[in-house]
């Protein structure tokens, strides 16, 4: 199912008369079938844009669509989507199993469709409850929680409570599936099979599905799309690796990558582009001259070893290494700081000097209001 | 690791102390209850009974149908226990969670209620039980008690405190309002529930004046009426210590079923579900 | 915007209606309508009960109320047992809840105990005031010739019809008998609603104040009490509702004439009492349209206590 | 409200021969509902008498309840009243027929007291003590009878201390004036007052002395006379002594509390007092409850005047609802006759201590030989003395208005407001005549 | 502080007469000033053990001594430790200024030692409110939180939230300062941020720190210790380089590491390793013939340029671009899968052959029972 966003605009009344803009005039179409993946700083309105998906939230302004849809207006209830809250939103009550099974057990719709997705079964089952037992079984194995279904949520751990909730979103297998940064508490094992996992779900079933997260790893490596946000204004939207090769501006290319890249001052003259004082390379394009910011991303800097006219002089200053990779601190002419990301056994010291370059179309130009103003 | 002892004991004398005070009614009631009539007489009255007669217990008895009065209560305090639980949870909850028009207006309705003196209402609520024709019925002992205000507003605050995520999320699965008031709030809320069904069945209990009115016949009457008229001598005077050993008997089933309850009134309400 | 509006208008649930219905229907059959046709009664002149006859309507019913020394005592001492009485036996209760909730062991024992005066006969607690307070042979008096004070008599109304300074010292005695017993009277029902309350209060944030270093009486004044905010409102508040229907106390306490032998003023009456006095002179025309007008009046003031109950609290309590 | 009562009046003879004839001749069923405020302890010798009276008429189904007190009762019959489900019969306190009668809700007994068939015969009326009839007569208008009395009639009697009063050589005074002297010994003598008046019904000691001094109490027009010099004077009387400590009151003692004395009577906190006589039985000392053993002695009321004794009847009288069908009238009478009967009475009146109503009543054997119990059973030997006593002076009543109630109230708080409470006579005399006007 | 864990086991009675044992006979020692990272995968006890160290669950068996002092029975009030719950614990009731400086005002050691330190202040401020207001402030800038000083926590992002969470821990400068995943709900970028500032406030003020995380990447770059934890029981601690360098068995070396490091199906042949059936190199030890599992991490495997000896031959099956490196999946002679990293612009096409060499230093091998028998 296609979900579009029209000029939605999400309001707060604070507590003391205050209003707080949460998200605002959003334009966003999320393709059926899509895994789509929501990004932004912590506060952006990420989780806000999920909930009006959901019809938790109603929407100040705008519309929302399910297909040809308009759901603006629709209760939560009949939009027959799946969620993972943030904070799980478990009932205490309930044991794993229970909380798994309850939308199955407790939904009229999902009990109807449930029903006769039995009776289709091939090969057919005893009954209808083995039936239900084996999909809360089959989802609570997918997130490991088969050992822990009799527990109630506060006897589980913190990263096992938000696997529950994982299972109970996924196991009515919905048409929309919302999931607010689902794996924030799994270890980095867990992580990486569960987010597997989901997408191998989703890919199967093509359930559409949106997925907060701020590990930007995770969104690129299993996101069809991502939607880049900040304080509630959507910034770009496109294939994950296009986002990151192609950043709509300074907070996304700053947003995206980790480490973050480099920024460095420098300018334009004469449809030169300077990093520092430095002349570095002559631009394709003619654009006027004005101070602006350089951004190369860590592993698209080079030691350059053919002496290439491009490259720059640099100083190491220190060198750190973090697992598989070290990590170079550099100085530039001009005293600027860069870091380039090196194989941890390459055989840099500190205070060589070294010369560096990266591809022209790896080097981002913004101007002072953060806009791109040309990628080679 | 001194000082935590001392301050548990200190908690602990506090609390016996003021059970102790609290009691003394209760202790009161007991004593008067295993007296003779002369004994009740003597000034000072004695602390403890000179001699235990428990005869008095199987006099109340005799004296009144008791057991016929108490099988009444425990019916009627059922039934109204029943049917009230079922209208105050209803109202509450739609009180506390539901979106709909004219909902302060009509809670304000309800709180105004409360304002009533009861005693103000009889009148007019005989008038409409003896229209209905519910004289001397069960119904006319159960209905009117079927509604009570401020069970609706002490469930509306407790069903208030049921963490929104849960709502949320259970709504975003499509489960009916219905659904997550019995599977959800009520689990959660059992202690508050659980109290306004003990505070139904006290009312009940306690309750003499409408009973005595709307009923006639003698085999519907309610314990309350019963502790009234059956001691009482023409010439004012009452059997104390028979009306007290009535009373002991007749508070018995109340206790029993507190202590039944009591469990769930400590139970609380589980937030373990939640994260922040 | 037209379109905007009708969104919001989808969002209500209609359903709310159909959970509301059987408790509207009981409402406004056991307790609106008897509350509207009080209403009316109230400015029936010269209303007969036995026969409903009526000469017109009229305020004079308020007159009557109003001109009567006997109404403004009815009032003050209602206010007593409302705001004196009343927040006293909740700072109790609330004591003990708390010390209740802070033991583990034993703590279902207790709740027992003191939930058992809650359901003593109401006879035998009147009875055991009666007593504790006989100047003779009283617990009272007897605790205090323990301390070396002299025996006080409490329930004494000699020369008080004579005396201004003897009636107003008769008249403290029985205020103070009155507090004590509403307060014991109260406090069972309340230690049952706030211990409720109290086990609703997630245990973390205890935890995540002690871990702080945060003494028990901050963590109880920081944290306990404004989480148990709700459960607090509605104990004072139904519970200032019930002080001003107050009634059966003062009868048990000080008999159907409202003061120690002797008084004729009627000292220790309440609203209700007045109301109940009025009723309970039904066949005389006019007596129950006062007893409604009282009955009114007294709505009316509770009405204006709970609004501003209500405005004083809205922004302390807190759900979640 | 009166169109029952019109209807009645209207078509009353032959319809009440047409009732009479199919309840007595043609023996046709019929049902009725009887109201008693009867407490427990003599209930079952009133259900006895019913039960004899369903026997006598099979064809006349009585539901028979008690209702708890005779306030209670009356609240429960005015709602009814209002709703129209009243029982058939029931009895009544005497301040509650005005506004009965006046609102029609009640049943003139006059055509079934006069019926040849169901009615009394003249010698039948003859053997009522009078007192009882002319009370009930004056309930409604002239010529109407709309209460009939009950088997529940007592009065006030003295109970004093019979050993103590031997001991000095005393009889029981007659007088006032006497109580006063006793009461002066008695004061030197123990240090404790000498008399107290019970004041259970409230109104009790102002309504008795009052008018033995000579107030009318309720004026012939039916309004409330009691800001008199008579009135005035009895109060004096009787506050002067409380001041001098001779007379007392049960508020005052310390083992009695509340309004009646016989808790402090047993105590010897003091050694006279005026009370109901059904109460009698509470004033025999239990040695066992570590009372002193001393032997009673019951007497009529003290007098002002010997020569005009004044002694008050109390209690209660049947009415026959307005909303009852004319079979159902005619049923309820004759079940009222039946109470009123002789013999049948005997039990009742030997366990209640209720007072015959009927001369005759007195010579019914189980009944002599009652009055003539001997000490070894004292609850019965006292309570035949307080009948005797009470016997012994004829009996009057005051005229019931609509305000009867209201009199009531004030003029029992006033008297203990002046004797306890020291309130000045003539300004709260005038304040309760204010407020009863 | 040191912090000293003396063979300390919890166990929790379940709900139904079972017993979990959360943590089992751990002995650790914290040096003092340290920032130790609690490692392990969710529901391995990492919560149980700082709860256990902040003295709100008690230790079923063993000790905790902090310095010489043996805390085990102390109460949590007592410790003067700090700590940010997993799901943080917010007074609700609160605004985030309150939440804050709740600590201080509250607390009454604390505000002893607050009015002494306010009076050692240079420059000395105003009063004492004023400075209680700066101490607030600085923790709430720390955390980015300054505009939202006035909500209340329902009112805040989960990010918020936590970030409200960590500022009230921080604020009060504790001795011992326990942190459960602090950071699972933060973006990139505030991670990045906040983990540097939390570096920097530990360094400064010497409080020793635990430091629950899923996320190595976080451990690696700023614990001075790893303790790696699973089932309840220890597995390894040390520097984290020298963990990530040295797993002490295989549980470590697969947790470590992301993405997962690649295991090998082999056997030791006459000291010799066989990768699959191929001999791959001599072994230095003697060691008995057995079959084994060979680790390998994805940065330590590179293409042979120079035609060593060592090398093995393998086909290059896929090829991921995540961010700036590509993932390259390769197939070994016997279909074992594999996975090493390249440079994201590298030439490698899908179906290349390659021949692939690892220094035998950077191969570990394992036992049947997951032991390291070997890192050469
Ligand atoms: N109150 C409890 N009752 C029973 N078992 C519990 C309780 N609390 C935790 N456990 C169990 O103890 C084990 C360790 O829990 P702990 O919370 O320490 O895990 P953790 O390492 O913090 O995991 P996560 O990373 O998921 O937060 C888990 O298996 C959990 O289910
Ligand atoms: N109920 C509310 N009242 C007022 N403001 C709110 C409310 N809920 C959220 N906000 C504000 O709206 C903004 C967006 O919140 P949202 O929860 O959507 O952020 P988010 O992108 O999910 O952040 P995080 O990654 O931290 O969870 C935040 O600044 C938050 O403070
Ligand atoms: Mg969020
Ligand atoms: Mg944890």
């Amino acid at each position: 199912m296609q979900v579009r966003l029209e000029q939605v605009t999400k309001t707060f009344a604070g507590s003391k008369n205050t209003q707080a803009t949460a998200v605002k005039e959003l334009d966003v179409t999320i393709a059926s079938g899509k895994l789509v993946g929501l990004l932004g700083p912590s506060g952006c309105g990420k989780s806000t844009t999920l909930f009006m998906i959901a019809g938790i939230h109603d929407v100040s302004e705008g519309h929302i669509y399910f297909g040809d849809h308009d759901v603006t207006a629709l209760p939560s209830d009949k939009r027959g989507v799946g969620i993972v809250f943030q904070n799980y939103a478990l009932y205490p009550h309930l044991t794993v199993w229970d909380n798994i099974a309850f939308p199955l057990l407790n939904a009229k719709e999902m009990k109807k469709r449930l029903k006769q997705r039995f009776a289709e079964l091939s090969p057919p089952m005893a009954n209808f409850k083995a039936y239900i037992q084996r999909l809360v079984e089959e989802a609570a194995k997918l997130v490991e929680l088969t050992a822990y279904l009799d527990r109630k949520p506060a006897e589980l751990s913190g990263g096992q409570q938000q696997r529950v909730a994982i299972a109970r979103a996924i196991v009515k297998n919905p048409s929309i599936l919302l999931l607010d940064e689902p794996l924030s508490n799994l270890d980095a094992r867990l992580r990486v099979q569960t987010r597997d996992e989901i997408k191998r779900i989703q890919k199967q079933t093509g359930i559409t599905t949106v997925f907060v997260t701020h590990d930007q790893d995770e969104a690129l490596s299993i996101c069809d799309e991502v939607i880049i946000l900040k304080d509630g204004v959507l910034q770009q939207q496109g294939p994950p690796q296009e986002v990151y090769d192609h950043p709509a501006n300074q907070f996304v290319a700053e947003f995206l990558g980790s480490p973050q890249i480099n920024l460095v001052g420098g300018s334009i003259k004469a449809n030169k582009l300077y990093l520092g004082n430095e002349e570095w390379f002559a631009l394709p394009e003619s654009l006027s001259d004005q101070p602006v910011n350089i951004g190369v991303r860590y592993e698209n800097i080079r030691p350059d070893r053919e002496n290439r006219k491009q490259a720059f002089e640099a100083t190491v200053t220190s060198i750190a290494r973090t697992g598989g990779t070290s990590t170079v601190q550099v100085r530039l002419a001009d005293g600027q700081p860069m870091r380039l990301h090196r194989d941890s056994d390459d055989v840099l010291q500190e205070g060589d000097r070294v010369r560096l370059y990266a591809r022209p179309r790896t080097v981002y130009i913004f101007n002072a209001e953060g806009e791109k103003i040309l990628q080679c | 690791m001194k000082t935590q002892f001392a301050r548990k004991f200190a908690v602990y004398l506090l609390l016996t102390i003021a059970v102790s005070l609290m009691l003394v009614p209760f202790y009161w009631m007991i004593n008067t209850s295993l007296k003779s009539s002369v004994e009740l007489l003597r000034t000072p009255p004695t602390m403890i009974p000179a001699e235990l007669r428990f005869q008095n217990f199987l006099d109340a008895l005799i004296k009144a149908p008791f057991l016929r009065y108490l099988s009444n209560t425990v019916f009627v305090a059922i039934a109204v226990v029943a049917v009230s639980t079922a209208v105050t949870v209803l109202a509450a909850f739609a009180f506390a969670r539901l979106r709909f028009r004219g909902k302060t207006l009509l809670f304000f309705a309800v709180l105004g209620t409360m304002m009533v003196p009861q005693e103000m209402l009889i009148i007019t609520n005989f008038m409409t039980v003896s229209k209905l024709g519910w004289m001397n019925s069960w119904q006319a002992l159960i209905v009117p008690y079927c509604i009570n205000p401020f069970n609706i507003y002490l469930l509306r605050q407790t069903f208030k405190q049921v963490p929104d995520e849960l709502y949320l999320v259970s709504r975003v699965d499509g489960v009916s309002h219905f659904r997550y008031l019995q599977k959800v709030v009520l689990p959660l809320s059992k202690s508050s529930i659980v109290t306004t069904m003990i505070l139904s069945t006290i009312w009940i209990w306690d309750s003499y004046a409408w009973p005595n009115l709307i009923t006639t016949d003698d085999g519907k009457r309610l314990v309350s009426n019963g502790l009234q008229n059956a001691f009482t001598s023409d010439t004012g005077r009452i059997q104390y210590e028979l009306q007290m050993a009535a009373a002991t008997m007749v508070i018995v089933p109340l206790v029993l079923f507190f202590l039944l309850l009591r469990k769930y009134i400590l139970s609380g309400m589980d937030k373990g579900g939640l994260k922040g | 915007m037209l379109k905007k509006k009708a969104a919001r208008q989808a969002r209500y649930d209609r359903s709310a209606y159909l959970y509301l219905l059987p408790a509207l229907v009981l409402l406004a059959v056991f307790l609106l309508y008897p509350i509207l046709n009080t209403f009316l009664t109230s400015f029936k002149n010269e209303y007969r009960f036995l026969t409903g006859e009526f000469a017109g309507f009229g305020l004079q019913n308020y007159a009557d109320i109003f001109k009567d020394a006997t109404f403004g005592r009815a009032i003050i001492n209602t206010l007593f047992i409302a705001f004196v009485c009343i927040p006293a036996s909740m700072v109790a209760a609330l004591t003990i809840s708390l010390l209740l909730n802070a033991i583990e062991r034993w703590q279902g024992f207790y709740m027992t105990l003191f939930y058992l005066p809650q359901v003593t006969n109401v006879i035998a607690a009147g009875l055991v005031f009666a007593f504790m307070f006989n100047s003779n042979f009283g617990l009272v008096n007897t605790v205090l010739g323990w301390v070396g004070i002299d025996p006080v008599a409490w329930i004494k109304g000699e020369g008080i019809a004579a005396s201004p300074k003897l009636y107003y010292e008769a008249y403290a005695r029985c205020l103070f008998i009155l507090f004590v017993y509403t307060v014991w009277q109260g406090i069972s029902l309340k230690i049952i609603l706030f211990m409720g309350g109290l086990q609703n209060i997630n245990k973390q944030y205890y935890l995540a104040a002690k871990v702080d270093g945060t003494s028990s009486w901050r963590i109880i004044r920081k944290i306990t009490l404004p989480l148990l905010s709700p459960t607090t409102v509605y104990v004072f508040i139904t519970s200032v509702i019930t002080a001003f229907k107050a009634y059966a106390q003062v009868i048990s306490l000080f008999g159907s004439h409202y003061g120690p032998p002797g008084d004729d003023s009627k000292m220790m009456i309440t609203l209700v009492g007045y109301m109940m006095d009025a009723m309970g002179d039904y066949l005389t025309p006019g007596s129950i349209s006062k007893a409604s007008a009282a009955a009114m009046i007294l709505v009316l003031l509770v009405m204006l206590v709970t609004i501003v109950q209500f405005k004083l609290t809205k922004k302390r309590v807190h759900y979640n | 409200g009166g169109g029952n009562g019109a209807k009645g009046e209207a078509g009353a003879s032959g319809a009440l021969e047409k009732a009479v004839q199919a309840v007595v001749t043609d023996k046709k069923d019929v049902t009725i509902s009887f109201w008693t405020s009867t407490g427990a302890s003599n209930l079952p010798f009133l259900e006895r008498m019913v039960d004899d009276f369903r026997t006598q008429y099979p064809n006349i189904k009585v539901d028979f309840s008690a209702q708890g007190r005779v306030d209670e009762l009356a609240k429960k019959l005015t709602q009814n009243i209002v709703s129209k489900s009243t029982p058939t019969l029931s009895n009544l306190d005497a301040s509650t027929f005005p506004e009965y009668i006046d609102s029609g809700a009640i049943v003139d007994l006059q055509p079934y007291y006069a019926d040849g068939k169901i009615g009394f015969s003249g010698e039948e009326q003859a053997d009522f003590y009078p007192i009882y009839l002319d009370e009930a007569k004056s309930f409604g208008p002239e010529g109407t009878l709309y209460g009939f009395p009950t088997n529940k009639k007592t009065t006030d009697v003295l109970v004093y201390n019979k050993t103590y009063f031997d001991g000095k050589g005393w009889t029981a005074p007659s007088t006032w004036d006497d109580v006063v002297k006793d009461s002066q010994t008695i004061k030197d003598d123990t240090g404790k007052p000498g008399f107290s008046f019970d004041n259970s019904y409230g109104d009790a000691a102002f309504k008795l002395m009052s008018q033995q001094w000579g107030s009318p109490y309720v004026a012939a027009d039916g309004t409330a006379d009691i800001n008199n010099d008579a009135t005035k004077d009895a109060l004096a009387f009787y506050k002067g002594n409380m001041t001098k400590g001779y007379f007392t009151m049960p508020a005052l003692m310390p083992s009695a509390g509340g309004k009646t004395s016989s808790n402090g009577f047993v105590m010897e906190e003091t050694y006279m007092y005026v009370g109901a006589a059904a109460g009698v039985p509470f004033a025999i000392p239990n040695p066992k409850a570590g009372q002193k053993q001393f032997d009673l002695g019951v007497a009529p009321v003290p007098q002002k005047d010997p020569a005009k004794p004044v002694a008050l009847s109390k209690g209660e009288d049947y009415a026959i609802f307005a909303n009852a069908t004319d079979e159902q009238r005619v049923a309820a009478w004759l079940l009222i006759k039946f109470l009123s009967g002789a013999e049948e009475n005997a039990d009742w009146l030997i366990n209640s201590g209720n007072l015959p109503i009927r001369k005759s009543m007195l010579e019914v054997p189980a009944y002599k030989q009652f009055l003539a119990s001997d000490k070894s059973d004292p609850k019965k030997y006292y309570m035949a003395a307080a009948v005797k006593a009470a016997l012994a002076t004829p009996m009057t009543y005051d005229k019931v208005t609509a305000k009867s109630g209201d009199i009531a109230t004030e003029t029992g708080n006033l008297w203990e407001s002046v004797m306890i409470g020291g309130g000045d006579i003539a300004s709260l005399l005038s304040q309760a005549a204010e407020k009863v006007k």
